[in-house]
């Protein structure tokens, strides 16, 4: 098993889907079985090569980079095919690719108009080769590449399989279609992060050349030049907040969110569910990876700003949801607020708030993907996503309704299910921020997020509320509505079973993560 | 091996570069400026010209003469033959070019790309003299080093001309004989 | 082999089983570890948590719909807690076992359970007053639509309740607490057909979410101070007195934000609202949630805490405990006013509810530990039976209201005879159960008093005053029920057996386990509770003070006479009652003291209304706008440079606009698809980084 | 002879080239403007050589390679012009947007 150790066994799992996209295209159109069975066997194969990490991994030093391999990539610049995994990326990575096959799976009889499972399928298959790869890789180009490779793929997801409808933008009385208008501002969004985050790249390149007798976009080298204080002063701040523009469009922090309500909502489900479950965590994640042990200081200095506009993000989050009609852009919009806790996690910069926001991070990912399918399968079903025209699913589809009802109370942070620790932990974080910061503004983000957990409540039960309960309406007698189907059970019921395992058993990421992040904050901010 | 500007302009080796290199420029920018399309084409054989002209004075001469025969007798051949078909307006047309919105732009992001490589050029190589003592490059020589040392390259390129022929005749051929063209 | 993953991630199960006394504290009392009987008492919790989910699946298939699964395991509950509470009788147990199940920190995350005096008599009264309450309801629920799926839902709710008591740490003190949450939602909105079920349920969860908000708050605060989460940390720090741990500057805190989350759940002023709005829910429903679960939880948090709380020295919640006694004192008496004009039979005994209630918070405030439980475990027994005797009621003549009730004392003798038996526990007669437990905490009342509290009086003089209240609104009900000439027009008759012999085992409870714990005479129950592994430092009356039992005595007379004179039918025309209307006080006590219209009108609509849509207005307009101008901006720019192109090559202008298309592409600029922009665009990126490369 | 004189002879062509394949609006001259580019390129290659006096005459070969797979592409993309003049009957590169969105 040596190879597999040597950096084979993350590139089978990055790399298996970008082979299965290209035997997808070599396959004719017309064979949908057969390009359903390639995708699934391709990126079953990675996920089995996910797990395989699992049993490779040296949980003694979660600490430590393991499993990778550092080859020269590009001389000239000195970018290197640096890949490796450790406590903080291998959940994630075991996610991307548990997630990705629950899609294919999905995606068996729920093809979005117009058809093509062949494209669709193959990006996927790209979509989940940038998804790995971003949290595998170690050096900041390769990490820009994957960064990248995710937003061609998703942008023709949602532009052409997206939602039909018409979406009336105010002030300038623009009608239009609701796929066109989403795809190209995710696009422009997130090419206006990236722009910034390599700008950062580059500036932390060229200054490593100070130090280094070779200039570097090593992560690891770059985070101990960060820990030995060499980043420092206006330079500093600059790369941060560049970094962090590019971040914060993703994750997404507000105010730079709204791109995200649009792009889930027009996005097919299975768009939505890849979008929900993993994209949003590419940008938490680099926090985590990259700002923080790279710029500990600047981190520490822009910790009150994150804190205070992750908070708003909740309770911003919240009351949005509260006032919308269309249930899956309220569970977009849930989700600024859930990824809130996670960046209120992270701007404690504790290892209490940063494994909160690891484990919220896969929590949402498990919860806010279920979700998804849900809202994305009752859409197909009534045809409308109208709140006011829903009601008495219960009735109707009482198997869809319970899973509706479980993955509301999950969102809502119930104890037990994944979703609490995130939320506790965040908040417990924040009461005791990490030394030097000001205790009495993040205890003020405590009580404000706590406040933010009530009325993420509220919105839950009063989606459930209008969706599940009461009398179906008339417009739905005589429908004949087909309750859970077989490939809705097969994608659905490993979201709930790893929910309530999360939930039971936090140790199934905590015993990943705990070590490493102490590690890292320690590294970072010493002690 | 350096040299300054004063000894530079001793040199009458540089004056011959000058007659050769001040056509060639002026050839390329008629190519991209002139208004007659057939004109901009012939004036490609000026700057090709120039080109192997100059690779004969640096004793490339096998390079140079290439030019010559495959350029200007054989490339130049194709281009006219490409105006003819796709009747391209002859005689002067100002559609040519796209106007000054997209040539200010473009002429400005030239002359940028210029100064920086120039600028870049000369604070490298500046004042450094090529060996004036270089011969000729022998014919003989370089058939043997690409037969020996660049032989899969040069197969390899073959195989690109075999292909590049099959596919220009693939793609120029009418798509459906029967139909009437 | 087991791969190393494997034996990280799920190590195995070893538990830590702490016993006895913390070493260098003087435990109350001499504990033991309880043996086999306590290590093996995580079936009580784990049980009633599998088996709603065997309810759901195989429910439907089996004789019973899934009915037998439920009782049985009530019964085994029921069973396994008088097993261990005779254990702890002979000898006092108090054990814990831990699972770590994470670590967050240097924060270990258990899942365990406590065997001690308190959680055991938990059990014991969750699972005897269950399992009566889940018999009843088989009767109750019959021909229900949703008979499986209530049993399945019914016993989670007892198993969040039981994941609660067996807690040996704030976190899942949590969980369990948020389970019972969970399940009562799910039951209260059990008629969801109907959205006001939908609502009540709604509330209730909401309720409840905003005083877990606190609760998370003062977990949070107090685990960060310890350092665990552990109550056996928290109690060895607050036992050894060490005034230099953080709990001493933030125990006010704490201690407040974690009586908040109590409050939420025991349905203390003014988180009340809830309770009587959950009787939407079956009536078995609301006999577990007033009884054994759910309400009792804040009690059972500040028992659980207990010295935290006490804490004579006033170093950490010692200040919190006034606040705690004057919100009982509050509850028990303002919110026991409302049941005087309430019609719906359940109405009146949820108001009765939360009083009771705060008779047992009022208890803890005064330090009373023993009788603030006492009460909460004779009171589990009365109030289920009177719950169950209400339903008996409703389920013969199919309405809510003691308006069409009457005259059935004829008609339903045992449910009259039980229903009786319980009123007079409620009120405290002697010999009752109630008598016993709701005297002992009038007692510590006045030891406070007589200490010197002014509060201390104030509220002894609530909770007298509170014995007539109780007095005359359970007189009415009694009397508009069972009394006179029948006014409904259903064919009311007994209810069937399995609807009776619930109400007569719980009557004998009602009036039997007051014996328990007499002053002076013979106080089993106090041995049992103090049966913990730190000393409770419980305040508790070492006789029976006759003078105050002639005082509570004369005062629930008095109810009782009044309510007799006002209501009894014989004496009263049905006009004549119904002019009995204090002006003031009767149409603020309808409106709940205008406390549910505050919250409606002040926090949720203007929350769900104008708030949320100024957020959203926000968001389309501003934060949007500001997106969408951006696109504005560059698309005109781009109409701008197309303008010039058409100008300068056509020379004419034939309709940008048309040209530039109707979308509103930010990205037309750049997404031109002409071959030609693209190769100028790289050639200036390459230009733009050869200039970064020479400059840096 | 100096090494610089070349390169910025070379330097110049090329960006003359550039400037045509933007501006250029014919695709047979967008196609003349790259060869352009390319004689760019070749001088700079062959100039090296001769400065690095190279035994394996990399320079010159390369240059070799250069001028055949230009061919190639003329070749090619004469006739890519000619299905699109065939299809749309304008060989404007203004119109060919088809990659567009």
């Amino acid at each position: 098993m040596e190879w597999f150790d040597n950096g084979w066994g993350i590139a089978l799992t990055v790399f298996l889907p970008l082979v299965g996209a290209v035997v997808l295209l070599a396959i004719p159109r017309a064979q949908e079985t057969a390009l359903k069975w390639t995708a699934l066997v391709f990126s079953g194969a990675a996920f089995v090569s996910g797990l395989a990490l699992l049993f490779r991994f040296d949980f003694s030093r979660t600490g430590d980079i393991q499993l990778g391999v550092d080859l020269t990539w590009i001389e000239a610049i000195n970018a290197r095919y640096h890949v490796g995994v450790d406590g903080i990326s291998l959940p994630l990575v075991v996610l991307s690719v548990f997630i990705t096959v629950l899609v294919v799976l999905y995606s068996w009889n729920h093809w979005p108009e117009p058809h093509n499972p062949k494209m669709l399928l193959a990006l996927i298959m790209v979509i989940a080769v940038g998804m790995t790869g971003t949290f595998v890789a170690l050096d900041l180009v390769l990490f820009f590449v994957f960064f990248e490779v995710v937003l061609l793929p998703m942008y023709f997801m949602i532009g052409i399989w997206g939602d039909r409808g018409i979406r009336h933008v105010p002030l300038f009385n623009w009608n239009i279609e609701m796929r066109l208008y989403a795809s190209l501002k995710f696009f422009v969004f997130t090419l206006f992060g990236s722009a910034f985050m390599l700008l950062g790249f580059l500036a932390l390149y060229f200054r490593s050349g100070d130090f280094l007798d070779q200039r570097t976009f090593d992560m690891l080298e770059l985070a101990q030049l960060g820990s030995a204080g060499r980043f420092a002063g206006s330079f500093a701040f600059w790369v941060f907040f560049a970094l962090f523009l590019g971040f914060a469009v993703k994750v997404p922090m507000w105010p730079l969110h709204t791109w995200l309500p649009d792009a889930h909502t027009a996005a097919p489900t299975i768009g939505s569910v890849i979008l929900a479950a993993i994209l949003l965590k590419l940008g938490t994640y680099a926090f985590i990876r990259i700002s923080i042990p790279i710029l500990p200081q600047e981190a520490k200095n822009w910790a009150w700003l994150i804190g205070v506009l992750a908070v708003i993000g909740i309770i911003y989050g919240s009351l949005a949801c509260l006032a919308q009609t269309d249930m899956k852009r309220l569970i977009a919009y849930s989700s600024v607020g859930h990824m809130g806790f996670v960046m209120l996690g992270i701007a404690t910069l504790t290892s209490i708030g940063i494994n909160a926001a690891i484990i919220g991070m896969v929590a949402h990912g498990l919860i806010t993907g279920l979700l998804f399918f849900l809202a994305g399968s009752m859409a197909h079903r009534y045809h409308t996503r109208d709140m006011g025209r829903l009601g008495g699913n219960m009735k109707l589809m009482p198997v869809m309704g319970v899973l509706l009802g479980f993955a509301a109370m999950a969102s809502l942070g119930l104890p037990a299910l994944a979703g609490f620790w995130g939320e506790f932990m965040a908040l417990m974080a924040s009461f005791n921020p990490l030394a030097g910061l000001d205790p009495t503004l993040f205890r003020g983000l405590m009580i404000a997020g706590a406040i933010g957990t009530v009325l993420t409540a509220g919105y839950m039960l009063w989606m459930l509320r209008s969706v599940n309960f009461g009398e179906p309406s008339d417009e739905w007698v005589g429908h004949d509505f087909h309750d859970v189907d077989a490939w809705e059970w097969l994608a659905w019921a490993p979201l709930v079973i790893a929910t309530i395992a999360v939930g039971i058993y936090p140790r199934i990421v905590l015993g990943f993560t705990n070590d490493a992040v102490t590690q890292l904050v320690a590294r970072a901010f010493g002690g | 091996m350096h040299v300054s500007f004063e000894q530079w302009l001793t040199e009458v080796a540089n004056y011959v570069f000058l007659a050769l290199a001040i056509p060639t420029l002026v050839g390329a920018w008629m190519v991209v400026t002139s208004t007659n399309i057939v004109r901009a084409v012939l004036y490609l054989v000026v700057t090709l010209a120039g080109s192997a002209a100059l690779f004969i004075m640096l004793g490339a001469e096998f390079v140079g003469w290439t030019v010559v025969l495959v350029y200007i007798g054989a490339v130049i051949i194709l281009f006219l033959i490409g105006i003819m078909i796709t009747r391209a307006p002859l005689g002067s047309h100002e559609e040519l070019s796209h106007p000054a919105t997209v040539k200010i732009p473009a002429a400005l992001l030239s002359i940028v790309l210029f100064t920086v490589v120039a600028w870049a050029v000369a604070d490298a190589f500046g004042g450094l003299i090529i060996p004036p003592d270089v011969g000729a490059t022998r014919t003989g020589q370089l058939a043997e080093v690409i037969f020996q040392r660049f032989v899969i390259p040069f197969e390899v390129v073959s195989l690109v001309l075999l292909s590049a022929l099959v596919g220009g005749i693939a793609l120029a051929r009418k798509d459906d004989p029967e139909e009437p063209a | 082999m087991v791969p190393a993953f494997v034996s990280t991630l799920l190590p195995i199960l070893a538990f830590v089983a702490e016993e006895g006394g913390e070493g260098g504290h003087e435990a109350a009392v001499q504990v033991g570890n309880g043996g086999a009987l306590a290590q093996w008492a995580w079936l009580i919790v784990v049980v009633p948590l599998v088996v709603p989910f065997l309810i759901v699946f195989f429910g439907k298939k089996l004789p019973f719909k899934g009915w037998e699964l439920a009782v049985g395991t009530m019964g085994f509950i029921g069973a396994y807690g008088t097993a261990l509470l005779l254990a702890n009788a002979s000898s006092p147990i108090a054990t814990e076992f831990t699972l770590e199940v994470g670590r967050i920190g240097s924060f270990a995350i258990e899942w365990g359970w406590v065997v001690d005096g308190l959680s055991i008599m938990m059990y014991f009264l969750v699972g005897v007053v269950g399992f009566f309450v889940f018999v009843y309801a088989k009767g109750y629920m019959e021909g229900d639509i949703r008979f499986t799926w209530f049993f399945a839902a019914f016993t989670l709710f007892a198993g969040g309740m039981l994941v609660l008591v067996s807690a040996p740490n704030l976190i899942q003190l949590i969980v369990g607490w948020e389970m019972v949450g969970l399940a009562s939602y799910l039951l209260i909105g059990h008629y969801w057909e109907d959205y006001a079920n939908v609502d009540a349920g709604n509330k209730a969860f909401m309720t409840n979410k905003v005083a877990d908000a606190a609760l998370f708050i003062g977990a949070i605060i107090m685990a960060l101070s310890v350092g665990s989460f552990s109550f056996a940390d928290m109690l060895a720090v607050v036992t050894a007195q060490d005034a230099s741990s953080p709990l001493a500057t933030f125990g006010f805190w704490a201690g407040l934000m974690l009586f908040i989350g109590a409050m939420g759940k025991s349905a203390q002023f003014p988180f009340h609202v809830w309770l009587p709005d959950a009787m939407a829910g079956p009536t078995p429903v609301s006999a577990l949630m007033h009884a054994a679960t759910m309400v009792t939880a804040g009690v059972y948090l500040l028992g659980r805490v207990f010295p935290f709380y006490l804490d004579p020295a006033g170093l950490f919640g010692g200040q919190v405990r006034v606040i705690i006694m004057v919100i009982g004192g509050i509850t028990l008496l303002f919110m026991g006013l409302l049941a005087f004009v309430q019609d719906d039979i359940k109405k009146v005994l949820a108001y009765s509810t939360v009083s009771q209630l705060g008779y047992m918070v009022a208890a803890m405030g005064a330090g009373a530990y023993t009788a603030g439980l006492f009460h909460l475990f004779t009171h589990a027994f009365f109030k289920s039976l009177l719950f169950l005797g209400a339903g008996s009621v409703i389920h013969a003549v199919h309405s809510n209201n003691m308006s069409d009730m009457g005259g059935l004392r004829k008609r339903m003798p045992y449910t009259y005879a039980t229903f009786v038996i319980g009123t007079l526990a409620l009120i405290g007669l002697f010999p009752f159960a109630g008598f016993w437990s709701k005297d002992e905490i009038i007692a510590s009342l006045y030891e406070v008093g007589i200490e010197g509290s002014g509060t201390g009086w104030f509220v002894f003089a609530l909770a007298v005053a509170g014995s007539f209240v109780t007095a005359f609104y359970m007189g009415r009900a009694v009397f508009l029920t069972f009394f006179g000439e029948y006014k409904g027009h259903a064919q009311p008759h007994e209810s069937s057996r399995v609807m009776t012999y619930p109400l007569i085992g719980l009557a004998a409870f009602a009036a039997l386990a007051g014996l328990l714990n007499m002053p002076g005479i013979a106080t089993p129950f106090t041995s049992w509770l103090a049966a913990r592994r730190f000393p409770m430092g419980d305040v508790h009356a070492q006789s029976i003070n006759w003078g105050l039992v002639g005082l509570v005595t004369a005062m629930l007379a008095l109810g009782v006479f009044l309510a007799y004179r006002i209501f009894f039918p014989d004496r009263v025309t049905q006009a004549e009652r119904d002019r009995f209307e204090i002006p003031v006080l009767y149409p603020l006590l309808r409106h709940k003291y205008y406390i549910d219209d505050l919250y409606m009108d002040g926090i949720v609509r203007p929350t769900m209304g104008p708030l949320a849509g100024a957020v959203l207005w926000v968001d389309m307009w501003i934060v949007d706008g500001i997106v969408n101008g951006a696109g504005v901006v560059a698309r005109g720019l781009a109409k701008l440079v197309r303008w010039f192109d058409n100008r300068g090559v056509d020379g004419i202008f034939n309709g940008a606009a048309a040209a530039t298309g109707g979308s509103g592409s930010v990205l037309r600029l750049f997404f031109t698809g002409k071959v030609q922009q693209y190769a100028a665009l790289s050639f200036a990126g390459v230009v733009l980084l050869a200039v970064l490369f020479i400059i840096f | 002879m100096t090494i610089a004189q070349f390169v910025i002879l070379g330097t110049a062509l090329f960006s003359i080239g550039l400037y045509g394949v933007i501006t250029r609006r014919n695709a047979v001259l967008v196609l003349a403007s790259v060869e352009v580019m390319l004689a760019a390129v070749n001088i700079n290659l062959v100039a090296f050589d001769v400065y690095l006096a190279d035994q394996l005459y990399a320079g010159q070969i390369f240059t070799l390679f250069i001028i055949a797979v230009a061919a190639a592409e003329v070749g090619i993309g004469l006739a890519i012009i000619l299905m699109i003049f065939r299809n749309r009957h304008d060989a404007d590169v203004d119109e060919l947007d088809l990659m567009r969105y």
